[in-house]
C-alpha cells in the first residue's frame, strides 16, 4: 500500500508530470524501457569490494518497481552489465545500487567517480510484483543477492522477517537498512563470525518451524535459491526466487539469458531471464535445467 | 538533407539502417526505446517449422569488442511468428525481412512456404548460423550446400530472396556465387565467426554448445573485406553485416559496396545504436556534398 | 613454484611463452626492454631465399580490439639472417624458431635448406601469409597445397618443422590433418584473419595492399576455438597464437590443447606483456596447487 | 655544447646516477628504450584542439634527444600513439608532448587530467643529431610539425632562423618558446591573420636568397618537406626531415612503419620510420615512394 500510495502521489506531483511530458514527447511515444545518462551522487564502499551507489535516474526511478534490473554500460565493453535495483526514490528521482567486484566491468564501474555518468538501460524484467504487503513474507537473501530485497521488504515493514547470509561479518552488507525497513532481521554467517554459525536455510526452517508465513522471497547462489526452493515446496508457501544469468541485450530480445522452467502445461521451456524474470515463481523453475 | 532511401529487389528501404537477425527479436522489446518506423528495416529473429527450446544455458560471453553467442534457433515455429508477431510488426511501417532456418532441406521449404501469403518483404535465408548441430553450417560452407539449398527455396517462394553468407569459410567469393546460382536475388553477410572462450577456474567453456558466434567490432575488419571481395566480384545486391557500431563503420561498408547495412550487437551496447549511426551518415553525407546516399555505394577506390 | 618448462619435438623451453613472428623482428630491438632469455623461445620475422622489399605504406590499420598489417614479408634474405642475426640470438639463451616464407615451393626449399647447418631450433613454416600475391595464402588454404609445402620442406631439413595455419579456412581440422600427412612436427595457429579498412574521407583502404591481415585481441576467440578443435583431432603438439594479451588467455590456450603459446600484437600494447603473462601464468598454477604447467595442457572439459 | 653541458651535469648529478642505477638494476641490465608510467604534471590547451603536456619521466627524459619521439598508451587502444619529444629536463626529470587531437587516441589524452599517468615508451628513433650548434640552421616547421624543432632550435640559440606556418593564428603555437631560445623567429599563416600571408617555402626561399645557411631541419605535411628539400637540393644545403608513417612496435621490429629511402648504392629501400628515423637525410627520402 505504501509503495502504491507514493506512485500515486509521485503521478500528480507537478514536477513528474512535466518531466514525463518532455521524456515522452523527446522519445515520441511512451516507452517502457529507457537509456539514462545518470550522474552518480555518491558512491560508499560499504564492505571490502562492496559498492553503494546513488544516481540521478528520474525516468528509470519513475518507472521501477522492486526487483527489477538495471544495464550499466562499462566503458569499453561491449555488453552490459545488469545490476537490481537495490532502491529507488521516485520524488527525487534517484536509483540505488549495490554491486560487488567480480570482474573487469564492476571493477571499471568501482572506479567511477562521483559527478560521473552511468548510461543506465532500465528498469527491466519483472521484479517481485508484491501483492499483499500485510500478509507475513520472509525474505532470504545470501551475499550480493541481499540488495535487490531491499525495497520489495519494505512494503511488508514489520511482516517481513528477513534471513541474510554472508561469507563473514566483515562482508554483511544492509543489515540495518532493512532494521530501518521495520523488517524482523537475522544475520547468519559461514564463518561465525556474527549472527548465527551456518546457512541462511538452518535459520529459515527454524523460523518457518515457529512462525506462519504467507510468501518467501529469495535471492542469492543457485543451490542457495534451491535449497528455500524445496523448503516452501515442503511446506506449502508460495515462494519468489530472483534468478542470474548471463544476458545481452536486457530486454527480451536476444534470447541469450535463459533458464529452464515449466509452462503451465509443465512441457520445458527455456525462459528469459531479464523478461520472463528474473523473478520467478520457484515451483516454475527446473533446478537442473 | 541527403536522400537516405534505397531500394533492393523493388522493395524500398526508408534508409539503409535494418537491424540484425536474432538481435532485435520480432521488434517489441526494442520499439519501447524508439519507434521500429525510423529504421530501414527489421530482420527478424530466425524461424523454422516448429518451435525450437534452444541450447542449454550459458548462451553468451564477452570478447574483447565482442561477444559469443550460441542461442541455438530458440523460436517459436513459424505459424506462431505469422499469427503473433506479424500482425504487430505490419504496423510499424518497415520492411520486414524474415530470417529462414532449419536442419534440413524441406524445413527451409517449408518455412518459406508458409511465409508465402504473408506481409513478409523479404526472405533472408540463414543458412549460416553456427550454433545448430545439424544443418546450419554445413549448408552455408560449401558451393554445393549453398547451391542446393537456395535453389530449394527459390523454388518455394516468390519474394525477395537474401541469402546470408557464413564467414566460415576459405573463399567467400566462391560461395556468394553459389547463392547467386541458386537464384538468390541479393546477399547479406557476414553471419558470426565461430569462436570459444574458456572460464579458467572451472576449465569449461563458457557456452554450455562449447563454441559460438563472435560478432561485434572485433569482426568488423572481417566483415568489411568479405563485403568488398563479394561485391567487386558478384553482381547482387549487398547487405553488409558484421560489427557496425559508428556511422563510419556504415560508411566503410557502402564505400565497399554495400547497398544496405544490418545492425547487430551494437544495440545492446547502445540500443539507439540505428539512429545514431543514421544521424551520423546523414552529417557524413552532408559534408561530402553528397545529395543522395545511393551515390556512394561501391565508391571505395582500391590502390 | 610451479615447473614451467615445455618440451615440444624434443626442444625444451624454459616456459612456454614464444613471442610470435613478425611482431618482435629478430630480437634485437625488444631485448632493449628485457632480456630475450626470459622468453621461452623467439619466432623470428619470416626469411625468403632473397631480400624482399615488401609492400609500400601505409602498412598498418588499427581495429576495435586489434590491428591489420600489410607488411608482405620485408626481410633481409635467409643469408644476412644467417650472418648478422643468429649469431647474435644464438647468445641470447632462448629456443630460435626461424619462420620460413616465400613465393613458390622451391622458396621454401631453398630457405630450409640454407637453415640445415645452422643454430636455429626450429622451422615455422610460414604458409598462411596473407600479405603477399603469390604462394603464402594458395599453399595455406587447402589440403593438397599444405600437404604438398610440408612434404617438400620435410625433405629438406632435418629440424624440427612447426606448420603454421592460416585461419583464414572453412576446416582447419582438415587443414591440420594435412600438415601431419605431409610430414611437420608439430603445429602452431592462428595466423592471421584477412580483414579491410577503409579511410571515409578519402575513400581509399586505409592499407596500401588494400587488405591485411586481423591480429590482437579480437582474434583471440577464434585462435582459442580454433586450437581446440585441431588438439583434439591430430596427434601433434600444438602451439596456440593469436590475440594472447593477458594471462587468463594464456591459460585458455593451454587448457584447450597447446602445449606453448606465440604473442605477438600484445607487444607493440606493453613491450612486458610476456613477462606479465608469464608471471600471472605462474600465480595460477600456484591458486590452482598444479605443480607443473604441463598437466593443465588440455585439461578443458567441455560440456 | 650546451647540450652536451647539460647532460654532462645530469650525469654527474648524484640524483641522477642513483636512479639510474635502480633502474638499471630492475631491467637487470642497461636498457635503451623504457617503459614509463608517467605522471601528468601539467597540461594546458595552446591553441583550439592543441595540447602542451609536462610528464614525470625521468628514465626517458634522461636518454631524451631532439627530435626522438616516444609511444603514448592511449586506454584500450592497441596501439601506441607516436608524439614527438618537444621538449626535455634532464635534470627535473620531465618530458613536454605537444599534441593535437586527431582521432580517437588523442582525444582519450587530451581528456586525461594531471595526477593521471601516461604509459610512454621512448625514448624512440634517431633524432636530428645536432653536430655543430656553431653553425647558422634554418628551421622550418608546418602546423604539428612545429613541436619537434624546439629542442634542436635551442641549441643554435640566435644561430637559428625558425620558420614555422600555422592554419591561422588562432592556430599558432610556440612561437614565444623559440623567441625565449633566442631564434629568429618568422611567422606565416595560410589566411594572412598573422605573419606573412602564405607559405613558409616562400619566407624559406627569401632567407636563403639573402643569409648563409649550412643546415636545414624541416618538420610538418609531406608536401612542404618535399618542397623544402627541394630548395635545399637546388642550393646544395643539407637538409634534414622529420618523416611520419603509421606505427605499430615503434622500435623497429615489425616493419609496418616504412618510408621508401635511397641506398648509398641508389638501390630502393623501405627504412623504418621508427628506427632508420624519424629524421632522415633529406636527399634518402624518395618522395613519390
Ligand atoms: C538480473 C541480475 C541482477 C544482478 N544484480 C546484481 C547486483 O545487484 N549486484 C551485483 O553485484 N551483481 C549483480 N548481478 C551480477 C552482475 O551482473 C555480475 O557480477 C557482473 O555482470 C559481472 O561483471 P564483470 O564485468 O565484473 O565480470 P566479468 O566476469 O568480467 O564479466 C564478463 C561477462 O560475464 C557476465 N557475467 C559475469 N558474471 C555474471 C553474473 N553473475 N550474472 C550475469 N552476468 C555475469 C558479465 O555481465 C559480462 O558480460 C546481477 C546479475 C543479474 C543477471
Ligand atoms: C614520429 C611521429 C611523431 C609524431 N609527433 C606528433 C606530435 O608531436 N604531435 C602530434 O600531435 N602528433 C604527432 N604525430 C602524429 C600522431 O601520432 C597522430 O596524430 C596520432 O597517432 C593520431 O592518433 P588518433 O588516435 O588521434 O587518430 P586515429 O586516426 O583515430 O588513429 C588511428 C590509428 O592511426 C594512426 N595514425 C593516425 N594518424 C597518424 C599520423 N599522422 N601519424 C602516425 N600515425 C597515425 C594512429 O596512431 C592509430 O594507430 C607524430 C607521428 C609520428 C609518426
Ligand atoms: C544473440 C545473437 C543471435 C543471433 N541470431 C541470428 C539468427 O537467428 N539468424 C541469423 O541469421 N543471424 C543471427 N545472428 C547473427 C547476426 O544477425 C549478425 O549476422 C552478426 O551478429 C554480426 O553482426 P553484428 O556484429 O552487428 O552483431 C545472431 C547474432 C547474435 C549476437
Ligand atoms: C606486423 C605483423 C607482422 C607479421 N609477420 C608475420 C610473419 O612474417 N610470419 C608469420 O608467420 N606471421 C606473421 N605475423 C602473424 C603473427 O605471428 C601472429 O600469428 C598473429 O599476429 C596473431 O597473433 P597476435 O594476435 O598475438 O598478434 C605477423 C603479425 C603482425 C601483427
Ligand atoms: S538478455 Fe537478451 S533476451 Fe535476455
Ligand atoms: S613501427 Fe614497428 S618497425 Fe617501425
Amino acid at each position: 500500500m505504501q509503495n502504491v500510495q507514493r506512485t500515486v502521489d509521485f503521478l500528480v506531483s507537478i514536477k513528474a508530470q512535466i518531466y514525463l511530458k518532455a521524456l515522452a514527447k523527446r522519445m515520441e511515444v511512451f516507452m517502457k524501457y529507457l537509456e539514462e545518462q545518470c550522474p552518480i551522487l555518491s558512491k560508499i564502499e560499504i564492505a571490502p569490494g562492496i559498492y553503494d551507489v546513488t544516481l540521478k535516474a528520474p525516468g528509470i526511478a519513475a518507472l521501477a518497481s522492486s526487483g527489477q534490473f538495471v544495464n550499466v554500460l562499462c566503458e569499453t565493453f561491449t555488453l552490459r552489465r545488469p545490476i537490481s535495483i537495490c532502491g529507488f526514490d521516485k520524488e527525487k528521482g534517484t536509483l540505488r545500487l549495490v554491486f560487488e567486484v567480480r570482474g573487469e566491468g564492476t571493477k571499471w564501474m568501482s572506479q567511477s567517480t562521483e559527478g560521473e555518468k552511468f548510461s543506465v538501460v532500465g528498469p527491466l524484467g519483472r521484479g517481485f510484483d508484491v501483492k499483499d504487503p500485510s500478509q507475513k513474507a520472509v525474505f532470504v537473501g545470501g551475499g550480493i543477492g541481499v540488495p535487490p530485497l531491499l525495497e520489495a521488504a519494505k512494503a511488508y515493514g514489520e511482516n517481513a522477517t528477513v534471513i541474510v547470509g554472508f561469507r563473514t561479518a566483515s562482508a554483511s552488507i544492509l543489515v540495518d537498512d532493512f532494521k530501518k525497513n521495520g523488517n524482523h532481521v537475522q544475520l547468519a554467517t559461514d564463518d561465525g563470525s556474527a549472527g548465527h554459525h551456518g546457512f541462511v536455510t538452518q535459520l529459515l526452517q527454524k523460523h518457518l518451524d515457529e512462525n506462519p508465513c504467507d510468501v518467501i522471497y529469495a535471492c542469492g547462489p543457485t543451490p542457495m535459491l534451491k535449497a528455500v526452493a524445496d523448503e516452501a515446496e515442503k511446506r506449502g508457501v508460495f515462494c519468489k526466487v530472483s534468478m542470474e544469468q548471463r544476458m545481452a541485450c536486457g530486454v527480451g530480445a536476444c534470447m541469450v539469458c535463459v533458464c529452464k522452467t515449466l509452462t503451465p502445461k509443465g512441457d520445458d521451456r527455456y525462459a528469459q531471464v531479464c523478461k520472463n524474470g528474473p523473478v520467478f515463481n520457484a515451483k516454475e523453475v527446473v533446478w537442473n535445467g | 538533407m541527403a536522400k537516405m532511401a534505397v531500394e533492393i529487389c523493388g522493395v524500398s528501404f526508408k534508409n539503409p539502417i535494418i537491424t540484425a537477425s536474432g538481435t532485435y527479436g520480432f521488434g517489441r522489446e526494442f520499439n519501447e526505446f524508439f519507434p521500429l518506423e525510423r529504421l530501414g528495416g527489421i530482420a527478424c529473429k530466425a524461424v523454422t517449422p516448429e518451435e525450437k527450446l534452444g541450447n542449454p544455458p550459458p548462451r553468451v560471453a564477452e570478447t574483447p569488442s565482442g561477444m559469443l553467442n550460441a542461442v541455438g534457433l530458440q523460436n517459436p515455429g513459424v505459424k506462431r511468428f505469422i499469427r503473433e508477431a506479424l500482425p504487430w510488426l505490419k504496423k510499424q511501417n518497415t520492411v520486414i525481412i524474415a530470417n529462414v532456418a532449419g536442419s534440413s532441406l524441406e524445413d527451409y521449404c517449408q518455412v518459406a512456404t508458409a511465409l508465402e501469403d504473408t506481409d513478409v518483404d523479404f526472405l533472408e535465408l540463414n543458412i549460416s548460423c553456427p550454433n545448430v548441430k545439424k544443418g546450419g553450417m554445413q549448408f552455408g560452407t560449401s558451393y554445393e550446400g549453398v547451391e542446393t539449398v537456395t535453389k530449394a527455396v527459390r523454388s518455394h517462394t516468390s519474394k525477395p530472396l537474401m541469402v546470408k553468407l557464413s564467414p566460415n569459410v576459405t573463399d567467400i567469393v566462391d560461395i556468394a556465387k553459389a547463392a547467386e546460382s541458386g537464384g538468390a536475388d541479393c546477399l547479406s553477410l557476414i553471419n558470426t565467426l565461430l569462436g570459444m572462450r574458456i572460464d579458467v577456474r572451472t576449465r569449461r567453456p563458457i557456452l554450455h554448445n562449447n563454441v559460438g558466434g563472435l560478432s561485434g567490432p572485433a569482426v568488423f575488419p572481417v566483415a568489411l573485406r568479405m563485403v568488398w571481395q563479394v561485391a567487386s566480384h558478384v553482381d547482387l545486391p549487398v547487405i553488409g553485416i558484421g560489427g557496425i557500431a559508428k556511422w563510419q563503420d556504415a560508411v566503410e561498408m557502402m564505400l565497399a559496396g554495400a547497398t544496405a547495412v544490418q545492425i547487430g550487437t551494437a544495440n545492446f551496447t547502445y540500443p539507439d545504436t540505428p539512429l545514431k549511426v543514421l544521424a551520423g551518415m546523414e552529417e557524413y553525407l552532408e559534408s561530402q556534398h553528397v545529395e543522395d546516399i545511393n551515390e556512394i555505394i561501391g565508391t571505395v577506390k582500391p590502390w
